[in-house]
């Protein structure tokens, strides 16, 4: 990197500080304190999108063209470390990491321009309806069927797993169009504008932490036009691989989230007593087990840097797309896990109050704590969804075998 | 030393299994859970009738005569159950009352938690302790007659519904030290005595207690004054063991409750179960599972031999090794389970709560191997 | 335990010690010292097998009636306890612990009559013939085969990881002697009284280590009287069965043996140096790796407790069997492990001559540390032989799907 | 920094593949340890002539320009096909004097060493040193003009084919310290340098050197007095890097041979690679295997413009986590395998056997983490 590459990014470095600084407010850092799973608290969250929106960052990854930034690699990382430093929450992904993308690449002009602006802005906010009560990682056994009356689709049957659905306005979701070939055959990706139809019903589901975050969607003759849509007809499992691929490769770098979460666990563990009067930072037990997570994220990190560079649709680029899903997940679950560990039993409090923005409830024992435990126990869902660790590793097996 | 015989403690087994798979559904749980603190009236009330409370006490004190080692099988069947009743909690702030040397407080006091008509509770955990008793920093300072005690516990469990709380407080001695300690019982509406109530992530209540300046007066001390590191030293050890119990009743469950389920859910056109994967990873939660039990049921025919020290380092095994087994199993009935282990909904999730409850509480894993390195290696 | 039981076997204690300090030779202990499997050097153990057999010793598991030693469980412990106490080498099992019960169980009069005395004695060593090249654990598939011609089976075939074939002169191995039927019918167990047939050929096999332990035997056309099959023709399934929960039930106690491979580690931490100026012992992350397996120990030490106490037979006999080789064998490969780390590049040396008994040739570096590499490489064979682990968790799987 | 372009690297990685390809199988390598203490000298005259003794040395000193980042694709071939000639022992003998400021011995010895004439070894690691390369005891006490060497070094690679071995010594400072190091050279027949030379449990030639009193004059020294300590940690992380690109080889060839064999292999009927737990297991071995390898491609990149404390650093995280790999990917070879992987006649056995070695030596995992909090935590 020359001297003037340098300076200008520091100087991009800088802007970026500066901006998140002036327009963070209070709320928006304590919803990213208080994120406890992938997706930050959603009033929060969504302000954040729209501030950044006003400034044009809400979408560091996309082209120019199309409303997003245009930065290079280094700009969009160093983006998000600025943001990771400030504490401010990650925009949630489905809209701008998820179906953004499958749009612009798959999507006709009249598609884009309906779509694309409210993405952009934040006034719109997409669920994803993938799994199905009975097809949880195993997509190609979906049976929420669209059928074909004139000029629309009639939808019936239900989905599950539906992040923030109770929040969303519109939702892309897989559907069955077609009936004969190999299951994942005929199979479309729908975009619904309107949740408000009363054939919806949205139903939250309560998680291990005691709070709704997935949902259970039903669909009863629910009507939609047939430009609905996205890519061929029956050929909505194209449109899934390439968002799943896209969301893998071009999304969020999971390891500088988690030297944050490794911050964390040393900073606990400096000022935690090891029951015999000394503190925990000061064990060598402590001391190799951090050095491992450590070691993890680097690992990680270099396995995002290599797929970053790789072109996508190689026959590397398939397995190292399922490695990156298992090692990033595991190595959340165990950086949460010995978070729990340090924390010890004062993270057993259930705080669902202090952990609302702008409840102003101060948490029983170190605020530093306070996520860990939802963290814990929401993270097991890390391995999963968004096809299981051991569908993951079928896949690897697959293309060893091959 | 336990004057059971076999035949009570078979008796009692059973009627405890009984009970659990007859009275006791998991919707009754979360009932109880919702509106009454995790206490239903009438199941406190069977405890007592059925003399699950007596177990562990002489029988000059009412008791049935047995030691703690004959609660093992009570503990296990309400692991199955995921029993939210504050039995250990109960057991051991009545187990530190009837081992120390007050009688006028254990003639006061321990008829009533008998007879299922008032709750103890012990409070001996505190920020930094990390599940050594002995890390107490809790102050106890000649005042007059008696004693100002100040300081901080945590995790107190079924604090609001307890009458009385038994207090570890340091009266001399440097911190971590088993000399000058000592225990006192005092009712929880004392002046100065602060408690902060929350639920907790396995469903049940919890407190910390803080002591502000408290007075307490020789009479209120269980044991003579500084010498309670012994007793407290046993009974941790016990709570560990009732502990291990209920971890491998809840083990048991979920390893059952996991094949059962594989069995019936179809993936690909396949029973899970089908899949060798799955399987080995059933066949490690039984390994841990069978483990833990075995550790367990060696501990139980080794404990009435022990004194104090030999039986926290026994606990210490136990509770080392059951951490590891704990997290395993209850992570992979949650993965093997998919989705619907995520919900509140399903049972599954609230046991894997609550082995993650008892694995922080009382030393986790990598403490207490430190422990056992220093008491027998270093 | 009553005083007068105690005092009794301390009593014991004291005389199985002073017999073994008076009786066990310096080649004898050096045996002990130098043994890198589950098979201590061949001569010495032999040696050690006939000075225990004078004393009437040599099967302390078999009834007295067969010329054991009829001790209880507690003698037995209390034995093996000061055999490894005084480091001297542990029989080998084939003769004793295998084939031995197996003929109390199953054999005739006749076959109990010539087979038992050499047995007890040591002047008989028997290799095991299970495996073969195309069926590791995979009993069922056996091809080596016996086909009647008078009063005799004619054999065919081979078999490999046959533990010092090189040094028997017996051996039991199961051949396929019926055609039809489920894949492990059919199969016969055989006791060969003589291997030095000119139709077989027996060549070691150099193992990881460098030196021979295992064997290929080979059979062309050897004649075997019809008397050779134990139990039932057909049925040799039964008794390589019998044998093999006999074997891990009433074998040695992995855990005394363990517990001193976990003292030698020890030992060895205590002046090793961290590269920081102190000793490894020191260091909390040793510590903890310690103490994680003397936990493992303990746990198998408490599961071979539980096992002996149980019906063999049970529905919960089977998974437990299986249970107490997974453990003990994955705890084995992990002290293993441990010790090479803490004995650390000074055990890369490899010191065949050093290792050989009776050598005098000095090692190089630490002499506890002389057969650490070795043993970490043979016991790789731990998760393999003897039903892989692999087939172990199956079979825990299929008792818990029944 | 490498002066060679994309060109010139790529030109020498694909000689090097198409070598090991074609002109050293496994039955080569078999003769080669049997016969030459695993040195052939028309393999080692190949390796000169192909300039791959050349590769990290500067024009001026005759080598082609590149620095030790350009043997990566060198040292991944010769794991591909377990090379047991002395490269990289010679190479970080040659570098450690290359970069010192001795320049008499410089023109004197490295032209040999890379026309294949001549090799040098460094002699660095102690009996107590587990890694650190600053940890020598081995004294340099002042003896007249010149000082005398007293101590012993272990497991030096190759030393009975070298002319001459590098040591490194304590001039003064404490043990570990960075200063107060120097490095000497001089030739194996010295008087007073007791070579004793072994096989290894990876079939090379190592030796333990003993250094009794043995004299050396000011100019053996590499760099100025006390002052070697930079020195030895840039060249210890060299060594490491290529030690990391010839696990990754090797462990590519595992992950290769490993599905080849299971899809051959059967038992009950099925291809070995149909059990889904073995189709696991590969699949975690192809993950540490590739975790390594982008690993190790981000050092390449960060290495340039790192100095030696941090190129020490970014060894130490490479070494740190390819012992974990290089465990696992071997353990389960060879477990895949089953009793074949056994053997000493199955190359699968080497190959588990070298990254066992490569582990052990220059500090294992746990010295590297250890390390590592040491330097960039605490």
């Amino acid at each position: 990197m020359s001297a003037h590459q340098a300076a200008e990014l520091s100087a991009f470095r800088q802007q970026v500080r500066d901006f998140i600084e002036a327009n963070a407010d209070d709320e928006i850092r304590e919803a990213g304190r208080k994120t406890t799973s992938f997706f930050p608290p959603f009033d929060q969250v969504m302000k954040w999108h729209r501030i950044l929106h006003s400034q044009g960052w809400s979408a560091i990854r996309w082209p120019e063209e199309y409303g997003g930034t245009g930065w290079d690699v280094p700009r969009q990382l160093i983006f998000e470390e600025e943001c990771r430093r400030a504490g401010v929450p990650l925009l949630l992904p489905q809209s701008i990491s998820m179906v953004g993308p499958a749009i612009i690449h798959y999507g006709t002009d009249g598609q884009k321009q309906k779509h694309l602006p409210g993405i952009l802005s934040g006034d719109d906010f997409w669920a994803q309806g993938y799994s199905e009560p009975n097809a949880g990682s195993d997509l190609a056994s979906l049976r929420c069927r669209a059928e074909r009356d004139g000029d629309h689709y009639v939808i019936n049957g239900s989905k599950t797993w539906t992040t923030y659905a109770h929040h969303a306005n519109r939702m892309f979701l897989l559907v069955r169009t077609g009936g004969a070939g190999k299951p994942q055959q005929g199979i479309s990706f729908f975009l619904i504008e309107d949740l408000t139809d009363p054939g919806i019903e949205i139903r939250p589901i309560i998680g291990l932490d005691g709070l709704p975050e997935q949902c259970d969607v039903f669909f009863t003759n629910v009507r939609v036009p047939v430009d609905c849509c996205l890519g061929e007809k029956n050929d909505g499992w194209s449109v899934a691989k390439y968002l799943l691929e896209h969301e893998r490769g071009g999304g969020t770098s999971f390891a500088t989230t988690f030297r944050h979460e490794l911050a964390l666990i040393l900073r606990l563990a400096r000022r935690t007593g090891d029951g015999f009067g000394g503190t925990l930072a000061d064990d060598g037990a402590f001391q190799d087990r951090y050095m491992r997570l450590v070691l993890e994220v680097d690992t990680l990190e270099a396995t995002e840097e290599q797929f970053a560079a790789m072109e996508k649709g190689s026959p590397q680029s398939g397995p190292m797309s399922s490695m990156i899903k298992i090692i990033s997940m595991e190595t959340l679950q165990r950086i949460n896990e010995m978070a729990i560990d340090v924390a010890g039993s004062p993270s057993l409090p259930l705080q669902l109050a202090a952990l609302t923005v702008g409840s102003g409830v101060e948490p029983i024992g170190d605020e530093d704590a306070l996520t860990l435990m939802p963290k814990y126990l929401n993270n097991r869902a890390a391995s999963i969804f968004g096809g299981s660790n051991e569908i993951q590793r079928n896949i690897i097996a697959k293309s060893l075998l091959r | 030393m336990s004057t059971l015989n076999h035949e009570t403690r078979a008796m009692l087994d059973d009627s405890v299994s009984r009970f659990v798979q007859n009275e006791y559904t998991f919707d009754d749980r979360r009932q109880n859970l919702a509106r009454h603190q995790g206490q239903s009236e009438r199941v406190w009330q069977t405890f007592a009738e059925m003399g699950w409370l007596s177990i562990p006490f002489t029988e000059e004190l009412g008791g049935l005569g047995g030691d703690i080692t004959d609660t093992v099988g009570v503990m296990r069947n309400f692991g199955h159950a995921l029993i939210t009743e504050p039995y250990p909690a109960v057991m051991q702030a009545a187990r530190l009352l009837a081992l120390g040397n007050n009688e006028y407080l254990k003639s006061e006091l321990l008829p009533g938690v008998l007879e299922g008509r008032r709750q103890l509770v012990f409070a001996g955990e505190e920020v930094a302790s990390r599940g050594n008793p002995l890390a107490v920093a809790l102050k106890a300072e000649p005042d007059g007659d008696g004693f100002r005690l100040s300081g901080e516990k945590i995790s107190v469990r079924h604090a609001m519904t307890a009458s009385h709380v038994v207090v570890s407080a340091r009266h001399h001695g440097s911190y971590c030290d088993e000399a000058g300690l000592d225990l006192f019982v005092l009712p929880l509406e004392t002046p100065g005595v602060v408690v902060t109530d929350y639920p907790m992530m396995d469903g049940q209540r919890g407190a910390n207690i803080r002591f502000d300046g408290v007075s307490v007066s020789p009479d209120q001390r269980l044991v003579d004054a500084g010498n309670a590191g012994a007793l407290i030293l046993r009974v941790n050890a016990e709570a560990i063991l009732m502990a291990a119990a209920e971890a491998v009743g809840i083990m048991e469950t979920l390893v059952k409750k996991t094949v059962a389920y594989t069995r019936t859910r179809k993936q690909f056109g396949v029973a899970l179960a089908e899949f060798q994967v799955l399987q080995h990873r059933m066949a490690d939660m039984y390994i841990e599972t069978t483990s833990v039990d075995n550790l367990l049921a060696q501990t139980v025919t080794r404990w009435a031999g022990a004194d104090a020290r030999q039986q926290a380092t026994l606990a210490s095994k136990l509770k080392a090794r059951m951490g590891q087994a704990n997290r395993y199993v209850g992570q992979q009935a949650v993965q093997l389970h998919g989705g619907i282990g995520m919900t509140d909904e399903l049972d599954i999730g609230h046991y894997f709560k609550r082995l993650t409850a008892i694995d922080l509480q009382m030393g986790n894993s990598e403490w207490h191997r430190k422990q056992l390195w220093r008491e027998t290696v270093a």
